[in-house]
């Protein structure tokens, strides 16, 4: 089973909610839509379900054109932000209700609703009302109601974004593990690019309707096609400075210079955004060519084991993404290392011309 | 259906009002109305200015019958050029 | 720690304290005049109606003779002689019938209507919408005629379902705005995950949707309830004999030798039963969502 | 909510649509007939044109009973809005208590048109009612068939006690809907109770209160049952209001055409006040719709 | 500006509470000094909220006392305690313009007109609000919205303290990345009794210079966000901080020491006298997957351990691993080697904590 979008348009009211997307979904793969609120991942996913007809453009599945079948004949299920369930049904007949639509045989379909409801660990509630339940049980019982018929295609609309911050991270890696021996296709939208890479697979981003770069998760982190593909797939966002070639120079705004080393040898000369990771600068020197860059301290911001570092000099501002915790006082000078080989490059228009080479490729 | 007193104005007055109503219909139907703000304070469609020009048609038509003189027919054709401009500029 | 920080970083100035203390008490007085008033406000809306109670207990003897705030010759006969004849207490199951029997199409009509109408843009909603709340402002007094010649036509003159029909007239468009109201408060998407499930859509409106606004549909009996019940004129004019309502037969009481006050209080309280039974059972409703769900 | 836009719509709205269809514009059409003519019976009939719309225009009757309708009208909206958003402000909150309340509020709501016109009649006699009675004992002459003043204000107290509680209702229900956090937050701004009350309860009781006020509005000009009852119209034509106007004229003299006649002017006025409600309704319902897909 | 104080501090919602099951907050004694930048983090049902509303007046505690500074306002009013609230879900007053919602508790306690104008300009600039200042609160979205909402709790400049509950849920990520920023600035610029209310560490950790971490309706541990991270008290505090959690065991105390599936713990000799004092056997050691040590040769201290997944999140790695019969995990650096089956992992002693009963078991010389 794939699914296949081809063309893709959907203008509600004047206004282009999504614009010209293409796109192939593989069986078995996991899919992650990343996109800030608004870029149109629900619409898209509202798209692949067939609860809206795309304005412009084909929806394929298995290569047969499905773009008017109603959701009713789609084999798919889906799982919303809201939790969403049947508030006068049973967790139990919440969970069955697919299968019993399905006409399955009663001893069947007991089985199966117990085993999808072990598998999320709701098994002993379920003679509850769903509205009895936390917001954790109540977002598993509308996943297991998606799990419990063999969906060909899942959608999971930002599932876990109104759940605490650990129930999140256990529930994710759920999530992997259940679809590692499914062969269906799953799609999750999220806004968080960590979310993006703790769940792997493959991530499409989404940027204001388009879709601006699509593939497996660690590929697109780090290779971005484009800045805001950079800058959305990152948290802390990645830093950017703009900058200029010359022959064997690059230049920082005027007064930063250093010598183009192997890696950025390449670049012709010109006006260049470069991009750097903010983990990717150090307080000590990592290697020769890091760039020394005298800065003054905005703010420490200590998060368990991390310190997130936000410093200026009068050009441009970074952010530093530590590991330990180092403490500064605001209006601190302090030295940072540039990781010269470590550089992202970006054309005027956006587009990447330079990734750093990696040590190990994914 | 005698005890419905019909007469051949007020039939006429009905049927062209079904005929608008479908012909209103029809034409949202293939153009469909879009929101906009004209000379009314508020976002008319297409059918609200309609129904605003017919009620105040209606107003219009009572004030000429029972406060002068002209006859009935006067209400009607200013009527008329009330509701289109009102359709127009709305 | 201290004393001396303590009172160096007071929680507040004496002064501000005091105003606080004041306010407290003003606020414990304010909720004091909130139930006095309320009680008082209670008080006056329950004397005309307990004034009619008291003089169901009556003789007419003790009526006209002599203001008593009790019956002091406490008689059951007014309501004996209502319970007991048929002309007058077919006039309760009368109106108890059609009323029911409005409520019952009004719902059935308005249910789908209002989940159209809280789902679905469709040309002419919103002048459709209109037009069904103008129906509430035709004055029956002079529609009841043509009321009257329609129902003759079609030969449903003094019948039930004439009354029932055209109470619709008010009352359906009431339930569909109260219903939109309440419809337009569940989540669109459990409608979707309904058709994901599979259901087709009439297993899901009944199985599911209608369950989930029962408050909606308990706030919405009651107003049916109440607008149907208490109409008269279009009741009294399609009617004759065999559906004739109550309200129409009390005015029987007024007869040659005056008006029968007793038997009129009695058959007044006994109009005025129906309606509490109603709100006892809609009565937690009313918390949830009288607001008709549009706030 | 996104709607769907889908003339599906249609389909769910049908019967409703059939069901209003049938009781509304038979009998509308009907009576726009009868303005054109001078109908003595289905036969005899003569075509007048408009000559109906102009005698009722300057007819001095009717224009009196219609000044007499909007000084009524807007009285006891004067009156009930305040009233009744007071005793939804006092009603308690949870517990029995709120049970009692709303069952008592709710009561008179549920009783007939013209019991409550009798209930009225009843209690306001001098001689065996206990309001006609204790004004006379306070030492005023109170006289509802002779004063037109005193018949006035007791229809005005009627109506003020039949209805207020339809608005206290809605309001009550209204205010249940404010989340807690907003009092909290009024708390910790230390907003004073008015001020609670200006910029927390009363933007959330407009909703509410503009469907109040549409209903009461177009109730209170059908007036007819209670003050027939309780004063007929009286003294002189000091408290005939439209619909008893237009009763008299229809059915008492049987003047069909003059009485359709001002009825359609009548239900044309209606219609303008209510229109002009009904765009403000769903103009505030559109930006709430616009602040919610905002956010 | 305040000190808090809750002495012998109780909560049950129940009217007669039988155990301390039936306590949404279980007696506690515990200081907020003036001044500080404070977290109360636990995950959903902790109680966190109850004792912020406890704090705020809205919720009368059932046992013990609170102090501002030293007086006890147990029986004031929210209004009279002279504290700032921001709620979960913006709440703004709708008819009003954002600056008449920002001069709302100004005008409430009688500030005269033009400070009301010069402080809400103040606390608009900080909250890039200056635009909107003019617009409806109706219409704005609900990051403005919540904005305003802690506009409103940032204008008095004489508040005993403010109180953030989850303040940052409906925002975006992108935002709040921002307001963290500017809270954090605004606690250095009016240096008031802050107490953030969240169930994400991250935004806790951010925030504050102390996290008070609340576990079942008491606080587990109050510390630095180092101290929650580096050594926590409570094997709850130790899952809960840090991303992924800490990884626990069950050894079995043998005449050898501690030993798990045969292996013997790097646990030493002082500890493992106190343990065999204690005499319980609820013991449990936990180590964070960032001090796990990964080794691609054989080395003595090293178990041998079958890895399983390993998961790419851009900065750095997780490397999931069975160590005997219990999975593991261990935080890698983004360039570190990674074994490809088998690895050798160490605990180093010093990061392989030791809880008995879930608290942690210290030597008191050190």
């Amino acid at each position: 089973m794939s699914l296949t979008l081809q063309n893709v348009s959907r203008v509600v009211d004047g206004e282009t909610w999504i614009s010209d997307v293409n796109l192939t979904l593989e069986p078995g793969s996991f899919n992650v839509l990343l996109g800030r609120t608004l870029s149109g991942k629900t619409t898209l996913m509202r798209l692949m379900a067939g609860l809206d007809r795309p304005s412009k453009g084909k929806i394929l599945m298995n290569g047969v054109d499905v773009t008017g079948v109603p959701v009713r004949e789609r084999n798919i299920s889906m799982v919303y932000q809201q939790f969403i369930n049947y508030p006068n049904l049973s967790v139990y007949e919440n969970i069955a209700s697919p299968l019993r639509l399905a006409k399955l045989d009663k001893g069947a379909l007991d089985r199966r609703v117990r085993e999808t409801a072990e598998m999320l660990g709701i098994d002993s509630m379920l003679d509850r009302l769903p509205l009895e339940l936390s917001g954790g049980q109540q977002q598993r019982t509308a996943m297991a109601r998606a799990l419990v018929k063999d969906a060909q295609i899942v959608l999971f609309d930002e599932p876990l974004v109104n759940l605490d911050y650990k129930l999140r991270e256990g529930l994710r890696e759920e999530l992997r593990s259940l679809f590692k021996a499914r062969n269906c296709i799953a799609v999750y939208a999220t806004t968080e690019p960590n979310e993006a890479l703790a769940l792997g697979g493959n991530t499409a981003v989404l940027h204001e309707g388009r879709l601006l770069q699509m593939g497996p998760t660690a590929q697109v982190y780090h290779k971005p096609r484009d800045i805001i593909t950079a800058e959305m797939f990152s948290e802390p966002p990645i830093n950017v400075v703009p900058g200029e070639v010359t022959e064997n120079e690059v230049t920082f705004d005027q007064d930063v210079h250093f010598q183009l080393n192997n890696d950025l040898k390449m670049l012709k000369p010109g006006h260049y955004q470069f991009g750097v990771r903010a983990s990717h600068i150090g307080l000590v020197p990592h290697s020769d060519d890091d760039l020394e860059l005298p800065v003054r301290v905005d703010l420490a911001e200590l998060s368990g084991s991390e310190t997130f570092l936000h410093v200026r000099n009068p050009h441009f501002e970074l952010v530093l993404h530590l590991s330990g915790v180092h403490e500064y006082d605001v209006d601190q000078e302090i030295k940072i290392y540039f990781p010269t080989h470590k550089l992202y490059a970006f054309d005027t228009e956006g587009h990447l011309v330079h990734s750093p080479a990696r040590l190990l490729e994914a | 259906m005698n005890w419905m007193v019909w007469t051949m104005p007020t039939a006429g007055f009905f049927s062209g009002i079904a005929l608008l109503l479908a012909g209103m219909t029809v034409w949202q139907y293939f153009s469909p109305s879009v929101e906009r703000k004209g000379f009314l304070p508020i976002v008319t469609t297409r059918g609200d200015r309609l129904f605003i020009g017919l009620l105040t048609s209606a107003y219009l038509h009572l004030g000429i019958i029972g406060f002068t003189e002209f006859h009935v027919l006067v209400a009607t054709a200013l009527s008329v050029i009330w509701i289109a401009i009102l359709m127009r500029w709305g | 720690m201290t004393q001396s920080t303590a009172t160096g970083q007071t929680v507040s100035t004496p002064k501000s304290r005091q105003s606080a203390l004041a306010n407290a008490r003003y606020k414990k007085e304010s909720a004091l005049k909130s139930n006095i008033g309320l009680t008082v406000y209670l008080i006056l809306l329950i004397l005309p109606i307990y004034w009619l109670v008291n003089m169901s207990f009556k003789t007419n003897q003790e009526i006209l003779g002599a203001l008593t705030f009790f019956p002091a010759d406490f008689t059951l006969a007014n309501y004996k002689q209502i319970l007991t004849d048929p002309s007058w207490y077919n006039g309760y199951i009368n109106s108890m019938t059609y009323v029911a029997m409005n409520m019952t199409i009004s719902l059935l009509v308005a249910l789908p209507a209002a989940y159209a109408f809280s789902r679905y843009k469709f040309v002419g909603d919103k002048h459709l919408f209109f037009w069904l709340l103008t129906n509430k402002m035709a004055p029956p007094a002079v529609f009841a005629l043509p009321f009257f010649q329609l129902y003759s036509s079609i030969g449903l003159f003094d019948t039930h379902i004439a009354v029932a029909l055209a109470h619709c007239l008010f009352n359906v468009a009431l339930a569909v705005w109260i219903l939109e109201g309440f419809m337009s408060g569940v989540p669109i998407e459990i409608d979707e995950t309904a058709y994901i499930d599979g259901y087709k859509f009439w297993n899901f409106f009944i199985k599911i949707y209608i369950p989930l606004i029962r408050s909606g549909i308990g706030v919405t009996a009651f107003f049916l309830f109440m607008f149907s019940w208490i109409e008269l004129l279009l009741a009294r004019t399609l009617t004759a004999t065999n559906a004739q309502p109550i309200q129409a037969i009390m005015t029987r009481t007024a007869g040659a030798s005056g008006i029968d006050w007793g038997l009129l209080a009695a058959a007044g309280v006994l109009t005025i039963l129906p309606g509490i039974l109603v709100i006892y059972f809609v009565r937690n409703h009313v918390a949830k969502g009288f607001a008709l769900g549009r706030t | 909510m996104n709607k769907i836009e889908s003339n599906k719509g249609w389909l769910f709205v049908l019967p409703v649509f059939i069901v209003v269809a049938f009781s509304a514009v038979i009998p509308l059409m009907t009576v726009v007939n009868y303005s054109v003519q001078d109908v003595f019976d289905a036969n005899t009939r003569f075509f007048t044109g408009t000559e109906w719309y102009r005698d009722m225009l300057n007819n001095p009757q009717l224009q009196g009973a219609l000044i007499r309708q909007f000084i009524f009208s807007f009285t006891i909206l004067a009156i009930e809005v305040p009233l009744g958003i007071l005793v939804a402000l006092m009603m308690p909150k949870k517990g029995w208590q709120a049970s009692l309340a709303l069952v008592l509020v709710s009561l008179p709501l549920l009783i007939p048109l013209n019991v409550v016109g009798t209930i009225w009649q009843v209690f306001t006699r001098t001689d065996i009612g206990l309001m006609g009675w204790g004004i006379r004992e306070l030492g005023y002459a109170y006289n509802i068939s002779r004063n037109s003043g005193d018949a006035w204000a007791t229809i005005i107290l009627m109506d003020v006690w039949h209805w207020t509680p339809l608005i206290a209702l809605l309001c009550y229900s209204g205010l249940r809907a404010i989340p807690e956090a907003y009092y909290q937050a009024a708390r910790i701004d230390q907003a004073s109770r008015w001020a609670v009350f200006r910029f927390i309860q009363l933007p959330k009781l407009i909703n509410v209160l503009v469907i109040g006020v549409l209903i009461r509005f177009m109730d209170s000009f059908m007036i007819y049952a209670e003050p027939f009852v309780l004063t007929g119209g009286g003294p002189g034509s000091s408290t005939t209001f439209l619909s008893q106007a237009l009763t008299a004229m229809a059915i008492g003299q049987f003047d069909l055409g003059p009485a359709a006649a001002f009825s359609i002017i009548y239900f044309l006025i209606i219609l303008a006040v209510s229109f002009v409600f009904y765009t403000t309704i769903m103009h505030m319902q559109k930006d709430k719709t616009t602040s919610k897909s905002g956010e | 500006m305040a000190q808090i104080t809750l002495n012998s501090l109780a909560h049950s919602y129940s009217a007669n509470p039988q155990g301390p099951e039936d306590y949404a907050i279980r007696e506690m004694q515990h200081v907020w000094e003036q001044g500080g930048a404070y977290a109360l983090l636990g995950p959903s049902g902790c109680g966190k909220s109850t004792l912020l509303n406890i704090i705020s007046g809205l919720l009368q505690p059932s046992n013990g006392e609170i102090l501002f500074d030293d007086i006890r306002v147990n029986d004031l009013k929210p209004e009279q305690r002279n504290i700032a609230q921001v709620f979960q879900f913006p709440v703004v007053y709708d008819t009003m313009t954002v600056f008449d919602n920002l001069a709302f508790p100004l005008r409430n306690i009688g500030v005269p007109e033009h400070k009301v104008k010069s402080k809400v300009y103040e606390v608009a600039e900080v909250l890039e609000l200056t635009e909107q200042l003019k617009r409806k609160a109706k219409g704005l979205s609900a990051d403005q919205k919540q904005k305003v909402s802690m506009g409103r709790g940032l204008v008095r400049d004489d508040v005993s303290a403010i109180l953030f509950d989850e303040p940052l849920t409906v925002i975006d990520p992108q935002l709040k990345w921002k307001l963290r920023r500017k809270l954090k600035q605004i606690h250095k610029q009016f240096n008031t009794t802050m107490v953030y209310v969240t169930h994400d560490q991250l935004e806790a950790s951010t925030f504050a210079d102390k996290i008070a971490l609340m576990y079942e309706g008491q606080i587990v541990q109050f510390g630095t966000p180092r101290e929650l991270f580096e050594s926590p008290r409570h094997t709850f505090v130790g899952y809960f901080i840090g991303s992924p959690g800490m990884n626990f065991i069950r050894p079995e105390l043998t005449s050898r020491g501690l030993e798990f599936e045969g292996q013997l713990m790097p646990v030493n000799e002082e500890m493992i006298e106190k343990i065999r004092k204690l005499g319980t056997s609820n013991i449990k050691l936990g180590i964070r997957p960032e001090f796990v040590h990964v080794w691609t040769e054989a080395n003595d201290d090293a178990f041998e351990v079958t890895i399983g997944d390993i998961e790419d999140l851009g900065t750095y790695r997780i490397m999931s691993f069975m160590f005997g019969s219990i999975p593991m995990k261990a935080r890698l650096h983004e360039d570190q080697k990674v074994p490809v089956k088998n690895a050798r992992v160490s605990f180093p002693e010093q990061w392989l904590k030791v809880y008995v009963d879930e608290y942690l078991l210290e030597l008191t010389h050190e």
